[in-house]
C-alpha cells in the first residue's frame, strides 16, 4: 500500500470523519455539544485501555530497549522548545515569555494523537512496542522545565511546587497505573477488559474525535483573529521538525517501522492539557489562548488527518 | 431577626490558580468560603466556554466567602496579590448574617 | 405473529420495562436520576449509531425512493401542524399562540422514538430503509415554520436567525453527519464501530430509556394540573392522526412495509429538544410547560408502548 | 486596599435565549460578564430542575456582569427588553472593586 | 429605568436537606427562586469538594431568593430554623429589581 | 484453590489493582478525578445489570429459599448496629448521636461491594442464587430504624417523612426494578442486553473502582487526623463480625457456599450512599464525615481486597 493509499485509507475511517463533523459543526456554529463531564470520562477511558494495552504487551518487549526508548524521548522533549523557541522568535513578533510557553507545548505531546496512530497503526499491521507509553509519559513534562529556562526566571514562582503538581498530573498517573496494571496482570487481566478496553475501544474514539473536532472548531472560531501568521506556519512546521527529529532518534537507536512511526508522532504532537495547565502557574504572564489555540485548531488536525499516515508510511521506509 | 453586616468577597479565578488560592484561604483561617462552577464568560483575556473542554486550563470558577469587616483588609491584599497576576477578578459587597460569631 | 403477540413481545421487551420502570420512579417520587450530562451524551451516540447505520445500508437503496421519502417527509412535516392547531382551537380554550407553538411540536418528530421504533423493526424482521434517517433529519424542522405562519406575526423577531439556529440544531447535524460518514465507509467502516454502535446499542437504550421514563413522569408530576382534558386527548389523537397520513403517504409513493411503519412512527411522533428550544425563540409568549409536558409525557409514551408495535402491524398488513 | 463602588448586574436567563443575551452584552461592550449553571427554581412560570433532562429548553443560567454605573443605565434598557418578554429575572446590586479601570 | 430596593436571600444548604429547604419556601409562596451547584468548599464541618463523588449526601448548592422587604422577616424565621441544625449558612443583602409586583 | 491463592488472584485482578491505583493517586494528591455525572451513572449501570442479572437467574431459583434468605438478611440488617452501636461506645469516646449514626452504617450495606464480591464469585466458579439482589436490596433499610432507636428521640424530626425517603430511595428501586424487568423477560431480555451488561460490564467495574479508590484516597487525605484508633479499629472489626454473624445465619438457613459469600459480604459491608443521607435528615446532630470516611476509606477497602477472598474461602469450607 502506498503513501497515497495510506492517506487515503487514514482519510476515510470513522474516526477522522468524525474528527471532520465535528470540525465543521463548530465552523458552522452549530450547539452541538459532548457534555464536558463526559469528554473528560472518555478521554480517561482511552488513557486507561492504551496504558493497559502497552503493558499487556510487555511480556514480548526487552526492557533495555524501552529503557532507551524512554531516555529518547526525554531528550527530545527536552531539547525540541529550544528549537521552537528559536523559530519563533526569529520569525515572529511574539515576545518572550509567549514564546517560551508555545515552545513547551510543542515539546511536550497530545496522548490523543498518540493513541489515534496506535490504532492506526494496528490497522495497517504495523503495530509498536508496549513500552510506547512509558515514552508518551515520559515526554510529557521535560518541555515544561525547557519553557521555564527559556523564559527566564519570573518573581514569585515557587518551582518545587510546579515540580509536584506535573508529576502528579491525573493523565501522567492514569497511564503509567493502567501500564503498570497491564504488565502486571498480562493475558488473564486482559481477557477481564478485552470487550471494553479493546473491543468498544475504536468506537469511543469516534466519539472522542467528534468532541476534539467540536473544541478544536469552536477554539478556531474564538481565536481566528488573535493568531498571526508567522505563528500559524510555526503550528504546521514544528510538526514536521519534530517527527524528523524524532525520525532520526528511532533510526540511531534502531527502532520497527511502528515503533519508530509512533516516536515520530510523540515529537510531532503538541500538548492542550498538561502543559497549558502547568504554564498558567509559572507563566501567568504567557497569553494562554495563543498556545491552545496553536496545539488544538492547528497542530492536533494537520497531525490527526496528515502527519500520522505520512510518518508510517516514512518510518516504513526508512526503518522497514 | 437581628442580623449584622459582614463583607461578601467574591473572586472568579482560572481553575489552574483554584488550589493555589484556597490553600492561601486556609492559610488565613477564613471562618468558610464556597466555590461554584462558571460554564462561559468574557474579559480582558477574551471569551471562554466550557463546551466538550477536556482541559480545565481555560475554565473560570467562582468563589465566595463571607468574612468580618475586621479580616477583609488582610484577605484582600493576600487575594489581591495572587490573582491580579492571573486570569480573574474580585469583587467585595455587604451581606446581612444571623449568627455573627460564626464569620 | 399477531398483533396482539406483537404488542406483547415490544412490552416485555427491556427498553420498554426500564421506561416503565423510569415512569413508576418518578411517580413515586424517587430520587433516582440519570446525570444530566450522560443523558446527553447517551442521546448524542444514539444519535451517531442510527445515522451512521442508516448511511452503511445506503448501499442498497435506490436514490430516487430516498428522494421521494424525503419529500414525502417534509410535506408531511408542514402539513400536520395546520392539522393540529386546527382540532386544537377547536376542542381546547387553547389560545393562537400556544396552539401553534403545540402543534409546531406535532409536525417535527422524535428522534428517540424513531430510534425505539428501527430498534422494534429490525427485531420483528421488519428493517427499514437507510434513508429513513434522512427523512427523519428533514421533518425536525418544516413544521416549525408552519407554527410561525400559524401563530402570526409577532413583533421583534428575526425569521433569518432563527432559520440558521434550527438548521444547524445538533442533532440534525449530528444525524446528517454520522449517516454521510456511513454511507462513506460502508462495511469497512462498520467493523471499526461494530461493538460499539451495533452490539452495544440496544443495552444503551435501555439506559436511556429508563431516563426518559423519569423525564416525563416528572414532568407529569410537576404538570398534572396544568394539562386540561382536551389538551391530553390531543396527545392522544394526534400521534393516530399523524400516523394514518404517514401510512396513506407511505402506499401512495409504495414504501415497503418496515420503511412505512417508520414513516408512520416519525408523523405520530412529536418534538420535545429542537422544537421546544426554537418556540422560545420564536414564541416566547407561548407557554412552554403545556407542549412539552404534552409532547414528552403523553404522546412519547403513547408511541413508544402502544403505537410502535400498532404501526408495524398495521404497516404489514397494508403496505406488505 | 482603596475600592471604588461599581454595579453587578446579575440575570437569571432561559437557556435558548442565552446566546443571544450574551451577543447583546458583547454589542453593548461590556467589559466583562461571567455565566453559571443553575440546576431547578421555580418562579411565575412554574418550577423546573435538571434531573435527567436531556434538552436545554427549559433550564436556567445566571449571568452576572460587574459594571461601571455610568454604563447601567443604557445596558439595564437594553437588557430588560430582552428579558422581559422571556422567562427570567434581572436585579441588580451594588459592589466594590480593587482596579476602578477594569470595569 | 427605575428600579425598587428587595432582599436577595441567600443560602448554602447541604443536599440531603435541600428537598425539605424549597418545600418549606413554596409553602411560604416565595415567588421564586434559584438553586445552583456548588463543587467544593469548607466551614465549621471541615471541607469537601465533588471530585469524583457518587454520594450526594456530601455535597452543597446554593440557593438565592429575590423577595420583599415585607416579607423577610417570616421567612428568615423559618429558613434559619431549618438551616441552623444542618450544615449551611444563610446571609440576606439588597437588591434592585425592575418590576418590583413581581417580587 | 488454597485461601492464599484466591486472595492473590483476587489481589492481581485488574478491578482491584484499578482500585489501588486510585488510591494510591489520591494519596498522592494527584488531581487524576472521574467527573461527578459520570461516576454516579457507572454505578447505576452497575446496579442495572447486577439486578438484571439476578432477575434472569431467578429461573433457577426456589421462591422458599428467597424469602428465607431475604428474611434473615432483614434481620442482619436490623441487628448488627446493636452490636456496632455497643461496641464503639465501650471502646470510644463516641457520642451517643453519633454512635448511632455509625452503626446504622454498618447494618446497611454497599453495592459496589456486594457488585466486586458477585464478580469475584463468578470467577471462581462460585456463582450466587439470583435472589441475593433482593436480599442486598432488603438489608439497605432497617439498619437506619436500629440507628433511629439507638440514638434515642430527636425533636422536630418526622419518621413517617424519612421511611418514605428511604423506601423509594434511587438505588433500592433501581435495583428491585432491574431484578423484576429481568426476572420478566428471562433469557429473551437477557440477549437484548448481553454485550453491555455482562461483556462490557467488568471493564466498566474497573473504572469505576477506579473512582471509588480515588474518592475513599480523598477522603481518608482530608479526615486523617480527625479519626481516633479505637474508632478506625472499629471500621476493621465490624466487617469480620458482621461476615461471621452473616456466615452463622447462612449455615443455618444452608445457604449454598457462593450464595453464603454473599451474605457474609452484605453484613460485612458498611454504607456510604443511601445511610449518610438518611442519617443527616433523621440525626443532623450526628457529625458526617467520621461515619463516611470510616465506611469508604476503611471498611470499604478491607472487604475489596481482603474480605471478599476470605469470605468466600470460609463459606466454601463451612458450607461447601
Ligand atoms: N464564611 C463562609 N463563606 C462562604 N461559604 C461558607 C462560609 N461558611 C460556610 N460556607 C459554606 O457552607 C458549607 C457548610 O458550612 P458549615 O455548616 O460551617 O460547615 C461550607 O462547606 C461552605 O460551602
Ligand atoms: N466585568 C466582569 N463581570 C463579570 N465577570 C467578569 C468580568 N470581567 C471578567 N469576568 C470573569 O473573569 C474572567 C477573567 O477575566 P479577565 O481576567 O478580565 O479575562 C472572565 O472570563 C469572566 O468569566
Ligand atoms: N424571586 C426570585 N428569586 C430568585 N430566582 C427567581 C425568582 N423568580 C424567578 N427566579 C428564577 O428565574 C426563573 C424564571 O422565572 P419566571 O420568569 O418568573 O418563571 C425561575 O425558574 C427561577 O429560576
Ligand atoms: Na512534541
Ligand atoms: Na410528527
Ligand atoms: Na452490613
Amino acid at each position: 500500500m502506498g503513501l497515497f493509499d495510506l492517506a487515503l485509507t487514514n482519510l476515510v475511517s470513522p474516526p477522522i470523519l468524525f474528527f471532520a463533523l465535528g470540525l465543521v459543526a463548530a465552523l458552522i456554529r452549530s450547539d452541538l455539544a459532548v457534555p464536558e463531564a463526559v469528554a473528560k470520562s472518555l478521554s480517561i477511558f482511552l488513557i486507561m485501555a492504551i496504558g493497559f494495552k502497552g503493558g499487556v504487551e510487555m511480556a514480548s518487549a526487552s526492557l533495555s530497549d524501552a529503557a532507551m526508548a524512554i531516555g529518547a524521548g526525554i531528550l527530545i522533549s527536552f531539547a525540541l522548545p529550544f528549537i521552537s523557541f528559536g523559530l519563533l522568535r526569529a520569525t515572529s513578533r511574539t515576545g518572550r515569555v509567549d514564546a517560551a510557553a508555545i515552545a513547551a507545548h510543542y515539546g511536550s505531546i497530545s496522548i490523543v494523537t498518540f493513541i489515534a496512530a496506535s490504532d492506526a497503526g494496528n490497522a495497517m499491521g504495523l503495530a509498536a512496542a508496549g513500552f510506547m507509553v512509558a515514552v508518551a509519559a515520559a515526554m510529557e513534562a521535560p518541555a515544561i522545565f525547557s519553557g521555564l529556562i527559556l523564559a527566564g526566571k519570573q518573581e514569585g514562582q515557587s518551582d518545587r511546587e510546579l515540580f509536584r503538581e506535573v508529576a502528579v498530573n491525573g493523565s501522567i498517573v492514569l497511564l503509567v497505573g493502567a501500564f503498570l496494571i497491564g504488565w502486571a496482570t498480562g493475558e488473564t487481566g486482559r481477557e477481564v477488559v478485552e470487550p471494553l478496553f479493546y473491543d468498544v475501544f475504536r468506537g469511543v474514539l469516534c466519539i472522542f474525535l467528534l468532541d476534539m473536532g467540536l473544541v478544536a472548531g469552536r477554539g478556531l472560531v474564538r481565536q481566528a483573529g488573535a493568531l498571526q501568521w508567522p505563528v500559524i506556519l510555526h503550528g504546521l512546521y514544528m510538526p514536521v521538525i519534530g517527527a524528523s527529529l524524532g525520525l532520526f532518534i528511532a533510526w540511531i537507536i534502531g527502532l520497527a517501522p511502528g515503533t519508530g512511526a509512533l516516536l515520530m508522532t510523540l515529537s510531532a504532537s503538541a500538548s492542550y492539557i498538561a502543559v497549558p495547565a502547568a504554564m498558567r502557574l509559572a507563566l501567568p504572564k504567557a497569553k494562554p489562548a495563543v498556545a491552545l489555540t496553536l496545539s488544538l485548531g492547528v497542530t492536533f488536525p494537520f497531525n490527526l488527518v496528515f502527519g500520522i499516515p505520512i510518518y508510517f508510511a516514512i518510518a516504513r521506509a526508512v526503518l522497514g | 431577626m437581628e442580623t449584622t453586616t459582614k463583607k461578601r468577597l467574591e473572586i472568579v479565578i482560572e481553575a489552574p490558580v483554584l488550589e493555589r488560592l484556597t490553600r492561601k484561604l486556609d492559610a488565613l483561617k477564613l471562618s468558610g468560603y464556597t466555590v461554584m462552577p462558571a460554564v462561559s464568560g468574557r474579559g480582558r483575556n477574551g471569551s471562554w466556554s466550557r463546551k466538550g473542554e477536556i482541559s480545565d486550563s481555560q475554565r473560570m470558577f467562582v468563589l465566595f466567602a463571607v468574612l468580618d469587616e475586621a479580616a477583609l483588609a488582610k484577605v484582600l491584599d493576600e487575594v489581591y496579590a495572587l490573582v491580579s497576576s492571573q486570569i480573574g477578578i474580585v469583587t467585595v459587597s455587604d451581606v446581612e448574617v444571623v449568627r455573627a460569631e460564626r464569620f
